[in-house]
């Protein structure tokens, strides 16, 4: 490797904390976003968990417990402190694994390690900004925190209106302060996203390398930049309605408030207008992530790379013409759900495109079963799953029933929870060696792909049974005949959470074998240029730029 | 990513702090500011705050087929009884009818209540034209005193050239009074910690 | 053998997917345990919906068992130690165009019978001969009658405490979370309106055998409709996240003969609980089902 | 999708050149924080007026 001698002399390559708090290395800042999509992972999976205890028999079990021990409520004040601290859980669950969890890891982490390599760049077009954006984070993350342990309506404390926030539920229905130190957190991880997008864009059309035309540029750059795209259009909108919502909250306006001629179903619409985008947002990096891996383990390139390409622009495009396929239920028109129905349905085609093009680059391959494949099959299995049950709901007419259910909570955690988890963890497996120069025990990792797999399943699938039965989601208790199959969804996350653990534990092991990977640990498969580095890469890297042919 | 040299870059790891600090507290600042430029932009342009009435008085034409508008009342929140006085009325499409809904304060105090109102089925709410309504204008009651309130409409005769619409025999118009208060933004009236507010028919049920 | 286990889980998923939309012969007005279908349908709505749900199942099972079909068969005869030389195929236009007009043309045929019903759902097939409006309020049901003369009353979880004296000790009949202490009462083969609105924050009336389910939005009232076909008493449960008691506001419908609605309904312009009582004392009397306290 | 050569040709960019490259960074970063701004007035703008809704506003057509 002739490109590491040159990188030897890493004279000004800060050390201790000023290498990490100021730092404008887009290696070092994606690493930072993936220690801190870690620990709010962890954060979020134990809320999911605890959610999970309390539903594994009707009644209340534990948060009254938890509101005695958290808030020092007693009797009859702890359970409905305890019920309002399940609605918390419910809203922070949801929030910390979007905007801390996913988001973090995928752009924060993968795209910003990755994207600048792939496209021959020596860095992020504007690298400060890049560390604004990550430091942002964390206060967002700690106000998110702080809003859990603030007062919300009379004898209850934290955000609880679920993640979607919706008035007045989350004006008049809880005025202390909670909701705002919720709304600022949502404020600045949201102008995080937004000044990474920026970078993303700018990087991406402005940075490669000559010869790196758009249409040879990597699929996982293309996943990015369609992703950042969509998060530079839909972040204002969600910005706007929830300052609107921060007015309606402490400035007297009444955007949202009907008795002043607000509109409270308005923010549903603002909200979904950026909700809907924001998971193709969650999703496309995964995208990306699964065709590079099925490609590099099927010794094949990617089959139909346009056609990927373009179906990812489709499926980007598409997403923000749907949105009020959430709302089927506020009293929208007859002619206005036709519409949203059919234009909902119209995502299946390029995302079908997706799936068979990743059968087929597997078609005629030879496939190695290493870990990333792994998480990666799984990845393209249950998406097919998610995906279908979503052609379900699109429906309006079927969606009637099933709105607001648990079959909508299995649907949507079959494409994010099994789908974009399933992908970042096969791009941690995938560019793991990489980023660390080690590499780590494929059994290590085998285990946690298995035990993961068999405890989501048994999370999720069996909810699709509660939502047709009619169990309506984010409820503390429910009627006794839904509790089989919710005892068996709650052992199904505890089984996860082992496989959590064996994900830390494969990662301490790594580290503390230090087993060298080298540059290309994945053979002639492995072709972006990535590989081309050694494994961990140099501080500073293409400061003479590749030519591609 | 530019310069090399290494006393430059101290500096700038300065500005890139500073920076982050001004952009955050900018941020926070800009959500609060933007009420107050949202208000002047509102005062400059008279932008918002439009009311939508039909512009002409009649349909122009009326139709030999009957439909039924049906007439509801909702209180939210303003100790009044307010009620249509006929639950429903069958008219010609395109016919220029008035009802009447009535009010009364039930409260010791003279009380403001303004009303917010829509039409089921949503489709057929562009085809109903209201030519004079109390919706959205203040009303002051006395102690007991009783208010009568016409609304006056019609129902687009272009209503039976929509495929969805044109077999709808019932419409349904709603309005919902609420009181005008001086509005005090909800925060501002945060509970006190841990303060239990108990609602009643809520509790047994948690037998399990 | 490594997917040996991920196609068992699936197969058990398939089997189950089979039977996810097929209407259970069992008499069905509440949810039951273990149940992997629809509630069994009370109205005709709900037996359309559930047809609906079933249609597209014979287009998704399939799907999904063909992805898993060609991801096993590329696991199988594509692994490297199977196949140690790859092709390099990447592009082929016919079988490109194959799955992209394939999935347009499955989707048509989700579209058509999706929008029969969607249209259906929002065109009643004839006149509602009784109106009655639910208002949400946190966190219970407050239900009024348009009839000649106005009347209204309001509906709350039943409290466990309060079982003996409504007569509602059977849990069967009367389940926790969603038994009420005034139910809806409808009569039965009668096209009902339910106008529904709230007072607070927004809640949702569903009621998941009638098929219909409907946002309670402070300040604007939503209309839906349903015609009951059988005798019963049915249950929902409000299905918009509305606060801390969300899991506590219950929707009951009894639905009850003509003749049984008209005296109930003399008494209840007055007297609700009296009318209560009396209906049940009927119904149970009819049904022979033991009510203690009656 | 990209083949990267096992041999990469390597070219370095002239001082000219990486101004220019600065240069256009900064103009699409511009043109992209002034969208975003242009969005999130336009959201509370549009639709921030008393008494809207999305009929009102048309965004959802006649119906």
């Amino acid at each position: 490797m002739a490109e590491a001698a040159a990188h030897d002399h890493d004279d000004h390559r800060p050390h201790g904390w000023v290498r990490w708090v100021y730092s404008t290395n887009h290696k070092d800042i994606g690493t930072l976003y993936l220690i801190f999509a870690i620990i709010a992972g962890i954060i979020g999976a134990a809320l999911s968990v605890a959610i999970r205890m309390e539903l594994q028999e009707p009644g209340i079990q534990i948060f009254s417990g938890l509101a005695q021990m958290v808030y020092g409520m007693q009797g009859d004040a702890a359970i409905d402190g305890g019920k309002s601290m399940y609605n918390a859980f419910g809203a922070a669950h949801g929030l910390i694994m979007i905007f801390f969890m996913v988001m973090p890891a995928l752009i924060g982490g993968f795209a910003n390690w990755m994207v600048p390599i792939m496209i021959g760049a020596p860095d992020m077009a504007f690298p400060r900004m890049n560390n604004i954006s990550f430091w942002l984070l964390p206060p967002a993350f700690i106000l998110l925190l702080c809003s859990m342990f603030v007062p919300s309506a009379p004898g209850a404390f934290g955000p609880g209106g679920g993640w979607t926030i919706y008035p007045p539920l989350s004006t008049s229905g809880q005025p202390g302060p909670a909701l705002d130190l919720a709304i600022l957190s949502i404020h600045i991880a949201g102008a995080s996203s937004i000044l990474g997008a920026i970078n993303f864009i700018t990087t991406i059309f402005n940075m490669r390398a000559p010869g790196m035309t758009l249409h040879k540029m990597p699929l996982f750059a293309w996943a990015v930049l369609i992703t950042a795209f969509l998060l530079l259009l839909s972040l204002p909108v969600l910005a706007g309605a929830i300052t609107m919502l921060l007015t309606d909250r402490n400035f007297g306006t009444a955007f949202f408030v009907p008795d002043q001629g607000g509109d409270p179903i308005l923010f549903q619409h603002l909200f979904w207008f950026f909700g809907h985008p924001e998971v193709y947002i969650l999703i496309l990096p995964g995208f990306g992530i699964v065709s590079h891996i099925v490609s590099t383990f099927s010794k094949k390139p990617v089959f139909g790379y346009l056609g990927m390409a373009y179906a990812m622009v489709a499926i980007g495009a598409v997403g923000f013409i749907v949105w009020a396929h959430h709302m089927y239920t506020t009293g929208l028109s007859l002619d206005t759900q036709r519409y949203f129905v059919f234009a909902t349905m119209v995502i299946a085609v390029p995302t079908g495109v997706k799936i068979f093009s990743w059968i087929a680059t597997m078609w005629g391959g030879s496939i190695s079963f290493k870990p990333p494949m792994l998480w990666a099959l799984g990845f393209i299995f249950l998406f097919t799953i998610g995906g279908v049950t979503g052609v379900q709901l699109a429906n309006a007419g079927l969606d009637r029933s099933l709105h607001d259910t648990y079959f909508v909570i299995a649907h949507f955690h079959y494409v994010l929870s099994l789908g974009a988890v399933f992908a970042i963890f096969a791009g941690w497996y995938y560019w793991f060696p990489k980023m660390t120069g080690y590499m780590y025990s494929p059994v290590i990792a085998n285990t946690h792909f298995w035990v993961t797999f068999v405890g989501v399943n048994l999370i999720f699938f069996p909810q699709h049974f509660l939502g047709l039965a009619g169990m309506p989601r984010r409820t503390v208790d429910y009627p006794d005949a839904f509790a089989g199959w919710n005892m068996i969804s709650s052992y199904g996350s505890y089984i996860a959470a082992v496989g959590v653990a064996i994900f830390l534990y494969g990662v301490f092991e790594a580290f503390q074998k230090k087993r060298v990977a080298g540059a290309n640990p994945w053979g002639e498969g492995a072709t972006t240029l990535e590989w081309q580095l050694p494994s961990p890469p140099p501080f500073h890297q293409w400061e003479q730029l590749p030519k591609i042919k | 990513m530019s310069s090399d040299a290494s006393k430059p870059r101290k500096v700038n790891n300065g500005v890139v702090a500073a920076v982050c600090l001004a952009f955050f507290t900018g941020m926070v600042g800009m959500a609060y500011a933007a009420v107050p430029l949202y208000k002047m932009f509102c005062q400059v342009t008279g932008y918002g705050g439009t009311t939508q009435r039909a512009e002409k008085q009649y349909a122009g034409r009326v139709l030999d087929r009957d439909i039924t508008i049906r007439f509801d009342a909702n209180t939210n929140g303003i100790p009044w009884q307010f009620e249509p006085v006929a639950r429903s009325v069958t008219i010609k499409i395109g016919e220029t009818t008035q009802a009447h809904y009535s009010a009364t304060n039930k409260f010791d105090r003279p009380i403001t209540g303004r009303a917010s109102f829509n039409v089921q089925p949503e489709m057929a709410g562009a085809y109903f034209n209201k030519v004079e309504c109390f919706c959205f204008t203040d009303t002051t009651l006395k102690p007991g005193e009783t208010l009568d309130m016409p609304v006056v409409f019609y129902v687009d005769p272009d209503i039976v050239n929509v495929p969805e619409l044109k077999d709808l025999k019932t419409i349904t118009l709603s309005y919902t009074m609420f009181p005008v208060e001086k509005k005090q933004p909800v925060a501002s009236s945060a509970p006190a910690a841990g303060n239990s507010s108990k609602v009643p028919d809520s509790e047994a049920s948690l037998g399990g | 053998m490594r997917k040996f286990l991920a196609s068992a889980e699936f197969l058990a998923g398939a089997a189950a997917s089979a039977v996810l939309f097929s209407s259970a012969a069992a008499h069905a007005d509440q949810p039951r345990e273990w149940e992997v279908t629809f509630q069994a349908p009370a109205t005709d709505m709900m037996r359309q919906i559930e047809r609906f749900g079933n249609y597209t199942m014979w287009f998704i099972v399939p799907i999904t068992i063909l992805v898993l079909v060609l991801l096993l068969v590329c696991i199988v005869r594509f692994r490297a130690s199977a196949n140690p030389v790859p092709s390099r195929t990447s592009h082929n236009t016919l079988i490109e165009v194959i799955w992209t007009v394939g999935p347009v043309i499955v989707l048509l045929l989700i579209a058509i019978p999706s929008f029969q019903l969607l249209t259906a759902q929002y065109t009643p097939p004839e006149e509602a001969k009784l109106t009655v409006k639910a208002t949400g309020n946190q966190w219970n049901w407050d239900y009024e009658y348009q009839v000649d003369k106005t009347f209204s009353f309001n509906s709350a979880v039943l409290q466990d405490a309060d079982r003996a004296k409504a007569g509602k000790e059977d849990r069967a009949r009367y389940p926790r979370l969603l038994a009420v202490d005034n139910e809806l009462v409808v009569p039965v083969n009668t096209m009902t309106r339910v106008l529904i609105t709230a007072t607070d924050v927004i809640h949702s009336f569903a009621v998941p055998s009638f098929g219909i389910k409907m946002d309670a939005v402070p300040g604007r009232t939503n209309e839906t409709w349903f015609k009951a076909e059988k005798e019963g008493l049915y249950y929902g449960q409000c299905s918009q996240l509305c606060g801390k008691d969300h899991a506590f506001m219950p929707i009951a419908v009894r639905v009850v003969s003509d003749a049984q609605f008209k005296t109930w309904l003399e008494t209840a312009k007055t007297n609700v609980p009296a009318a209560n009582k009396a209906l049940m004392a009927e119904i149970d009397g009819t049904n022979k089902v033991a009510a203690a306290g009656n | 999708m990209i083949v990267a050569d096992k041999n990469l040709e390597l070219v370095t960019l002239t001082e000219r050149q990486r101004k220019a490259r600065r240069n256009r960074s900064i103009a699409i970063g511009v043109a992209l924080a002034a969208l975003v701004i242009i969005f999130y007035a336009a959201t509370i703008v549009r639709f921030g007026h008393h008494g809207a809704s999305l009929t009102g506003s048309g965004l959802l057509g006649g119906g």
